[in-house]
């Protein structure tokens, strides 16, 4: 069982408080019905599915019940951060040697 | 090869065994092949052997980054069954069951392949309405599914749990006899040696880090850990490495890789003689032949290729097999494991050409991919053989989320094991 | 009874309590504190145990956890028998019942024992070349017959009477392991104050101070200074300690499982104990003190009852006072036998001779056996045990070949070195490294916050290990904030020390020999078995293992893992660390599944919600369905009614004159916010914005692939407040769907969702009298048509409490759904029942409601539509918002399939003859003459006796259905093809007159 | 805001009776306690930091800001669930939801005193008795004396509020109170150790 730090209640709880909510940043087009079906595919089926470090997003469902962005390693599934929805992908992670 | 038979195992038992040959050779990589096949587990060893069998394509390589039948075939609960609810699943799976039930003897290599019945419970009306869904297209598909009383369902499983009291009793079941179980490594092992014998090299510890593509687009080969190999086709048979794979080739894919657990109890006798599943209480249960329960988890919610997976997940699991079985309470785990499950948005697999020449994949099994093997490395080699997908699995196309022209037999509320 | 091998004044039992015990039918006597290994040798009783495969007669190999031989079944009562426990850990209690497992008609003759005859035939691998003959063999003959040789005890057959409890918890410092390495860092970390737990797997901490008789600490012998260290620890505020605990799995993010057994080691548990209780630990640091286990030597016959782990036959003497035979040989490779062998000497057992396979191996151990006049051979290897239920004997050739020598013995103490226990380390997923030096993997990379002391990570000696170990565990304290305390390091006046030893197989076993040297005793796996799997191609260590079962028994090879692995690198020609280790996975020694599932057994396995209305169903006969975690009044029959009868009468009365329908579990939410409208346009298909307040209307909720997701009446309280319904089973994940896209696409509207499904209790009154029913109770509400029209809402009270009242129909008769505060739902009810029977209405349950709503074609979703149905194929276009520019849903609508032609429309189906009703989930065809595989066009969804009809009515998705209608079409079953047409799917009052009737 | 929920009508004694779940029920075990409390005034409010000084000003207590953290005032306690979010209970018959109507700051107030039901766990071994199926860490430095936090309770959502080191008032919703308490009932009696 994982430990999740949620940014919204400022420290780690227990995944069972939490349900992980797919892939972060994508975005939802302003125009969505003029979209072409390709876009929509890659919006809504598409997904980066990384070995390595994944943008996701997490409810703290059973917390605070907001909805956030993590980073993490899918290889060792630690956390590199997380960060309140709609912040923007962090340029940099902590850490990162480049 | 030599042949396996009781005079073979008389012989060898006069002189300890000493004469037995290797079941598959270890030779270096080639500078090229025909095809490339990335992942050395049931389906892509499956598929190995069809080429060369069906298709006479022997200059085949099959490249494992580890140990052959290692990933999700050798981390298996084994359910073989076909009852699937849409012509296009039924159509594969059943091909698939239709192979197995003859495969031992087709490779020479006992799979223990054992139609022992597979059993899916029913613990209300919406569960009754779903699976009766399933018992109706299935006969009609000319796939053996039949509906039982919970006291014929007690009857063939009897440590089953069917009193009323129970928090979700059962209130029926369907039964597919021919479905079951079968011995996952000997699946590979088999079709290694099979196809080993018939020329195709099996390279272990050969990591494919790169694909090469000619500037027309069309695959050249593949970069790996032990050099550059030349192919004019790759088939992508990486299960959970999938999407990386393919990412190498510049080709995303609607693809999520999940951690999936399952575990097995201490050997006991024979208590369990079929495959229980139940998709409302969530597990699923069969003995293996040497007396260990063996018992599937559901996925962690998240992407992960840990291999790892939480132990609550493990506590709902058998929290739903008690509930099924509360005999069970004393019955030990000895051993739990992870493996990493590629899921598609429709939970049905991917079994196709794709936008680049001459590469194809074969992935998107989910949790249920061991049932399909040698039905989808006979469907798959012809794929690739042909560069046209055979008439079973021309439905499991990359493109049919674009389209729409989906195969959800999970939204057809069962979920696919 | 005389326990002729307990040795008087020896071991740590001796003001014990006598316990009498049973095995196999057989009463023995034993004292308390004795394991039932220990009791069953005082006893003289070795053979205990019949191998896997071969059907071996077996005795005890060690002392401890790592035991693959002596499991037996312990049977409490009838209800509480359980299979393949470990002898040499289970603790003896006062008439405890033993029997020996995978045996037939008895151990000592046990029919099974012809598979070792025939053994030669049963080589690795061997299932997989034979029992193929002919195909259809393996099911019906060969497979039952393995299956019932497989398997060892026997499962339970009864419910399991006991329970099993559970505890999260958190800490500073978490140590597991408590033998001299653990309790040192408990201590030092104990000291600074912070949160410590200190576990161990055994009854007594010392680990190995158990049996090692040269230690000591503090000046008192080293068991004794355990005692006394954990005393004091247990009685400090901020520690934890936990005996009988072992820690089974450390999973990420240092959260570690340990089960702590509570019952099995008592004559009475009684009945508010639990029998085990499962620890889930998240400790900001842990100390990894598990120790090592010792090898056994892998030479012929090695299996005999008798042979076993020279700290085994130590520990026996020294802990429990038990001699394990009163002539006994050794064979070593290093020097941790010499002590063992020098302690059985001074308590009286001869030790007829120790077998060394070093050359010239120096050291005080060595000179102290000889002084005690022990015979001590170098460079010599035992090549075969003799005896069989028993061993009797050791031949003894120099290592090289030479000249034979039987010795008689009645046991043998062996030890080819000690493995360190990297179990918990492993599956930390720290890498380990081999040492070539020492040969033995020793933790090398750490993946997660945590450090390994002791024999487990590859240090010899007391010192060095108490060294380690304080200081980790002062770390380990600082690391998590705490501040220094004064030290209190435990000194050590003497020690003893470890030496090396050997991997792989002994002389007279090696390549080329076909004798029977075990690797792994459980699975029946030797030394040629190894070889023969990798001549075969088995280069991974992975393939070794699957291919021979090597270290895949209860033990899951503590014994032998090591043992196999060093076999296929000799037959490989490589070095040990390029062939690997294999995988070390959860749990460290088997837990049972009760102790994993803890509370969550019985009416906690899962919640079962029921309405506030419950009680009244419940008292007035209702017979419930499961719908999700609820509990759902299905039908209320009458005496002498069944199903079909209760249901055809209420669904008469509703059309009659009115019927009550709890509809409480309905989900629903409240929508508030300035934004709210807007909101609504964006998650449901439908208009929202010019909807008045105080009116309803029925909204269609898609998921972004534009197929139905939920639907519902939805009102507008106010301009900035909406009361949403949805489905029952979807109420969460609807208002997670809708919490998903106000917090994260649409964070800029003003809008708030609550969850108020609990909060009202829902009272459905349809039917021509509904109205009569409620008005009376009702204040502050115009009920008139014009005032309350169909698909209305107002707020009011009735029965003098708040009601949030819906004018609205899911029968198709003028209808009404009174919401009241969950608390005052049964006392509204009763109310309107009274006034209901005032004008003969009755209650109806769920099948009834589903009837009523398909006489009328209304659709449930997730019965009439499964996730692939979009609104057009269910006839809902009309609630599509055409003018809109967005709503979730719109763009997945338009995909190429979800708008081609020949998709799956939802009709109504008629059977030909009346009186057939249609089986849900029956397949449609088109031609029922043409061969299978057949080309199926639909499905029936829904499917009922309609009384109201008087006949019988279906709804279907049928392929094309809305160009098909008057077609004939067929549902062909198993024993007859049915004849419908296709229809409408309204089947009642097609006019819908009587929603003001 | 909020006026369609508030809207007041004659009071008129209801003359229905409240029968709320598991009324009076009591448990008692080694070291701990347990009492399903008698019903209270509570709302669900939903508010913007612009809003919370008016809000709080109307309901007589400060709106906490901090995580995991509540705020009580003569018989009113508002816990902080969210960034965003309160529950707000009155054991004093004092409808907060009518103090919200009052404000006109941005803010959406729901009532649901009878979504909910509430059971005091007491004694020494109160902590011990809701870690048998709740992940967080209820020591006193982690969870002191006044904290909130919505979280998990076996296979329920409960929220926990800690009202003296050795009490919690567990509040579930009303379907699930019959798990919660057997669950808490089940724990009680292996909460000593």
């Amino acid at each position: 069982m994982l430990l999740i730090r949620c940014p919204y209640c400022e420290e780690e709880r227990p995944e069972l408080e939490f349900r992980n909510a797919g892939e972060a940043h994508i975005a939802r087009s302003a125009n969505i019905a003029g979209e072409s079906d390709d876009d929509f595919e890659k919006f809504f089926f598409i997904r980066s599915n990384p070995k390595g470090i994944i943008y996701e997003r997490w409810r703290h469902m059973h917390g605070c019940a907001r909805f956030f962005n993590a980073v993490r390693d899918t290889v060792t599934d630690k956390f590199i951060m997380t960060y309140k929805a709609g912040e923007p992908k962090p340029a940099k992670l902590p850490g990162a040697s480049k | 090869m030599k042949k396996y038979s009781v005079f073979a195992i008389a012989r060898e038992a006069m002189r300890g065994h000493k004469g037995w040959e290797a079941q598959w050779s270890s030779p270096e990589p080639k500078k090229e092949y025909d095809v490339i096949i990335v992942g050395a587990g049931g389906h892509g060893l499956a598929t190995a052997y069809y080429l060369a069998t069906v298709h006479g394509i022997t200059n085949v390589a099959v490249l494992e980054k580890s140990w052959l039948g290692g990933g999700n075939t050798g981390r298996n609960t084994t359910i073989i069954r076909s009852n699937y609810l849409y012509d296009e699943s039924a159509g594969i799976y059943d091909h698939a069951l239709k192979l197995w039930d003859g495969l031992s003897q087709e490779l020479n290599y006992n799979v223990m392949y054992s139609p022992r019945g597979v059993m899916m419970l029913a613990h209300n009306v919406h569960d009754i309405q779903v699976l009766k869904r399933h018992v109706h297209a299935n006969r009609l598909n000319g796939i053996d599914n039949e509906w039982l009383t919970p006291e014929a369902a007690k009857e063939f499983c009897p440590p089953l749990n069917i009193s009323r009291d129970a928090r979700y009793p059962v209130v029926g079941a369907a039964l597919q006899r021919r479905g079951g179980t079968a011995r996952h490594d000997a699946v590979a092992w088999g079709y290694a040696r099979g196809a080993s014998a018939r020329g195709v090299h099996i390279i272990q510890n050969c990591e494919v880090t790169g694909v090469k593509r000619a500037p027309n687009g069309a695959v050249t080969g593949v970069e790996t850990t032990r050099g550059f190999i030349g192919a004019k086709k790759v088939g992508v048979v990486a299960a959970g490495h999938s999407s990386v794979i393919m990412n190498m080739a510049g080709v995303r894919m609607p693809l999520e890789s999940y951690p999936l657990q399952a575990l097995v109890s201490e050997p006991v006798k024979p208590v369990v003689p079929c495959v229980v599943m139940s998709n409302t209480v969530h597990a699923y249960i069969s003995q293996s032949d040497k007396g260990e329960l063996v018992i599937g988890a559901g996925t962690d919610q998240y992407v992960s290729y840990s291999q790892t997976g939480g132990l609550h997940i493990l506590q709902h699991t058998l929290d739903a097999i008690c509930e099924m079985f509360p005999i069970f309470t004393r019955m030990k785990m000895l051993r739990s494991w992870g493996g990493i499950v590629d899921v598609t948005p429709d939970r049905s697999p991917i079994l196709a050409k794709t936008p680049v020449p001459g590469l194809y994949v074969n992935c998107g099994w989910g949790t249920g991919g061991f049932k399909a093997t040698p039905g989808s490395g006979h469907v798959f080699a012809h794929t690739i053989a042909r560069d046209d997908p055979h008439p079973i699995n021309a439905p499991f196309t990359i493109d049919r989320f674009r389209t729409g022209r989906l195969i959800d037999e999970a939204a057809a509320a069962a979920v696919a094991h | 009874m005389i326990e002729a091998f307990r040795i008087p004044g020896a071991g740590r039992l001796k003001q014990a309590k006598t316990a009498r015990f049973s095995f196999d039918g057989q009463a023995y006597a034993g004292v308390e504190g004795d394991t039932l290994a220990s009791a069953l040798l005082a006893n003289g009783v070795h053979l205990v145990g019949r191998s896997f495969k071969y059907h071996r007669p077996r005795g005890f190999l060690s002392a401890g956890a790592e035991e693959p031989n002596a499991l037996v079944q312990i049977e409490r009562d009838a209800a509480r028998k359980t299979p393949n426990v470990r002898a040499t850990v289970q603790e003896l209690y006062d008439g405890l019942t033993a029997q020996s497992q995978n045996r037939w008609p008895s151990l000592s003759f046990d029919v099974g024992a012809v598979n070792d005859i025939a053994s030669p035939l049963f080589s690795a691998g061997f299932y997989y070349k034979t029992f193929m003959w002919p195909k259809s063999a393996w099911k019906n003959l060969y497979e039952p017959k393995i299956r019932a040789a497989a398997g060892l005890g026997v499962a339970p057959d009864q419910p399991d009477p006991d329970h099993y409890s559970a505890r999260f918890a958190h800490c500073d410092v978490l140590v597991l392991g408590g033998g001299a390495a653990g309790i040192a860092a408990a201590l030092a970390a104990a000291e600074t104050g912070v949160r410590v737990m200190l576990a161990d797997e055994q009854a007594d901490f010392g680990g190995s101070l158990r049996f090692e008789s040269g230690a000591r600490i503090e000046g008192q012998d080293g068991f004794a200074w355990a005692q006394a260290a954990v005393a004091k620890l247990r009685a400090m505020d901020n520690v934890r300690v936990l005996s009988r605990t072992t820690a089974f799995g450390y999973y990420a993010q240092n959260f570690v499982g340990l089960v702590e057994r509570i019952g099995d080691h008592l004559q009475k548990p009684g009945r508010d104990l639990p029998r085990e209780r499962l620890w889930q630990v998240r400790a900001k640091r842990v100390v990894l003190a598990t120790g090592a286990i010792e090898r056994h030597m892998v030479f012929a016959d090695n299996d005999r009852p008798g042979v076993m782990l020279a700290s085994a036959a130590r520990t026996y003497l020294n802990h429990y006072g038990v001699a394990v035979g009163k002539n006994v040989g050794v064979y070593t490779a290093n020097d941790s036998a010499y002590a063992a062998a020098i302690d059985l000497k001074k308590a009286g057992v001869n030790v007829a001779a120790i077998v060394d396979l070093r050359d010239n191996p120096t050291g005080p151990v060595i000179n102290e056996a000889r002084a005690l006049g022990m015979e001590v051979n170098f460079g010599r290897a035992v090549i075969r045990a003799g005896g069989k239920l028993r061993v009797s004997s050791m031949t003894v050739q120099p290592k090289n070949g030479g000249g034979e020598r039987t010795i008689p013995v009645d046991a043998i103490l062996m030890s080819a070195g000690w493995t360190p226990s990297v179990h918990l380390f492993s599956q930390s997923r720290g890498k380990v490294a081999f040492n070539d030096e020492t040969k033995r993997f020793v933790p090398g990379t750490y993946a997660q916050d945590c450090i390994s002391v002791g024999a487990c990570n590859g240090t010899d000696g007391l010192m060095a290990t108490i060294d380690e170990a304080y200081a980790a565990g002062t770390k380990a304290a600082k690391d998590v904030g705490a501040k220094a305390a004064k030290s209190t390091k435990p000194k050590i006046d003497a020690s003893e020390s470890w030496s090396r030893g050997m991997l792989g197989a002994a002389p007279g076993a090696g390549p080329g020999t076909t004798v029977k040297a075990f690797v792994d005793f459980q699975n029946d796996v030797t030394a040629k078995d190894i070889r023969q799997a990798v001549h075969e191609g088995m280069h991974s260590i992975e393939h070794v293992k699957r291919f021979t079962t090597n270290g895949m028994a209860t033990d899951q090879g503590k014994t032998s893992n090591m043992h196999g692995l060093a076999i296929a690198a000799e037959t490989l020609g490589k070095p040990i660390p390029q062939v690997g280790l294999t995988t070390f996975r959860a749990p460290y020694t088997p837990v049972t599944f009760g102790s994993i599932v803890g509370h969550a057994r019985g009416e906690l396995f899962d919640p079962t919600r029921k309405t506030a209305i419950q009680p009244w169903a419940e008292a007035h006969g209702a017979v419930f369905e499961d719908v999700g975690q609820w509990k759902r009044a299905w039908y209320f029959p009458k005496p002498g009614e069944d199903m079909h009868a209760a249901v055809d009468r209420e669904c008469v009365t509703v059309r009659t004159t009115a019927g009550l329908f709890d509809a409480s579990t309905l989900g629903k939410i409240e929508v508030v916010g300035p934004d709210a409208a807007k909101f609504m346009e964006l998650l449901y298909t439908n208009p929202w914005e010019k909807l008045e307040p105080g009116r309803c209307r029925y909204g269609i909720m898609l998921r972004e692939d534009g197929f139905i997701y939920d639907d519902g009446v939805v009102g507008r309280l106010a301009p900035d407040r909406f009361h949403v319904t949805t489905t029952t089973g979807g109420a969460p994940r609807v208002m997670n769907h809708m919490e998903d896209y106000f917090q994260t696409e649409f964070p800029h509207l003003n809008v708030w969702l609550t969850s108020i499904t609990e909060q009202w209790a829902v009272i459905a009154v349809q039917g021509p009298k509904s109205r009569e029913i409620i008005a009376p109770l009702v204040e502050g509400i115009d009920m008139s048509d014009e005032a309350l029209p169909h698909m209305s809402v107002r707020e009011g009270k009735i029965c003098g409490v708040p009601t949030r009242l819906f004018r609205m129909s899911f029968t198709g008769e003028r209808g009404f759904e009174v919401n009241v505060p969950a608390d005052y739902g049964q006392a509204v009810w009763e109310a309107l029942w009274a006034e209901g029977q005032k004008h003969g209405a009755g209650a109806y349950g769920t099948e009834a409601m589903h009837v009523l709503r398909a006489e009328k074609g209304y659709i449930i979703v997730g019965q009439d539509t499964d996730g692939t149905v979009t609104p057009n194929d269910a006839g809902l276009d009309w609630a599509v918002g055409k003018k809109k520019a967005d709503f979730v849903g719109i763009r997945g609508m338009a995909r190429p399939d979800l708008v081609a032609k020949g998709r799956k429309q939802l009709v109504g189906l008629k059977t030909k003859d009346p009186k057939v009703v249609l089986e849900e989930g029956a397949q449609i065809v088109g031609d029922p003459k043409q061969a299978i595989p057949m080309k199926m066009i639909g499905h029936v969804t829904s499917s009922y006796w309609s009384q109201n009809c008087g006949r019988s009515i279906a709804l279907a998705l049928v392929a094309g259905g809305r160009d098909r209608m008057g077609e004939t079409l067929y549902v062909p079953m198993p024993d007859k093809v049915i004849e419908v047409e296709v229809t409408g799917m309204v089947f009642f009052d097609e006019k819908g007159e009587r929603l003001n009737g | 805001m909020a006026k369609a929920a508030a809207k007041k009508t004659a009071a008129v004694t209801p003359s229905a009776e409240r029968r709320p779940a598991l009324a009076g029920q009591e448990l008692s075990a080694t070291g701990v306690k347990l009492a399903v409390l008698p019903p209270a005034e509570r709302i669900s409010l939903r508010a913007p930091e612009a809003s919370v000084a008016a809000l709080s000003k109307a309901l007589g207590v400060t709106l906490p800001r901090k995580p995991k953290t509540s705020v009580a005032k003569a018989g009113r306690t508002a816990l902080w669930l969210g960034p965003d979010e309160w529950l707000v209970l009155d054991q004093a018959a004092k409808d907060p939801l009518a103090d919200c109507a009052k404000v006109t700051a941005l803010h959406s107030a729901v009532g649901i005193s009878n979504r909910n039901v509430a059971i005091a766990v007491t004694g020494p071994a109160a902590a011990a008795t809701i870690n048998a199926g709740c992940p967080q860490d209820l020591s006193l430095d982690a969870f002191p004396v006044g904290a909130a936090s919505r979280t998990i309770l076996g296979k329920v959502e409960i929220v926990l509020l800690r009202t003296a080191a050795d009490a919690f008032r567990v509040e579930c919703w009303r379907s699930f109170s019959d798990y919660v308490f057997t669950f808490l009932s089940e724990a009680a009696r292996d909460a000593a150790a």
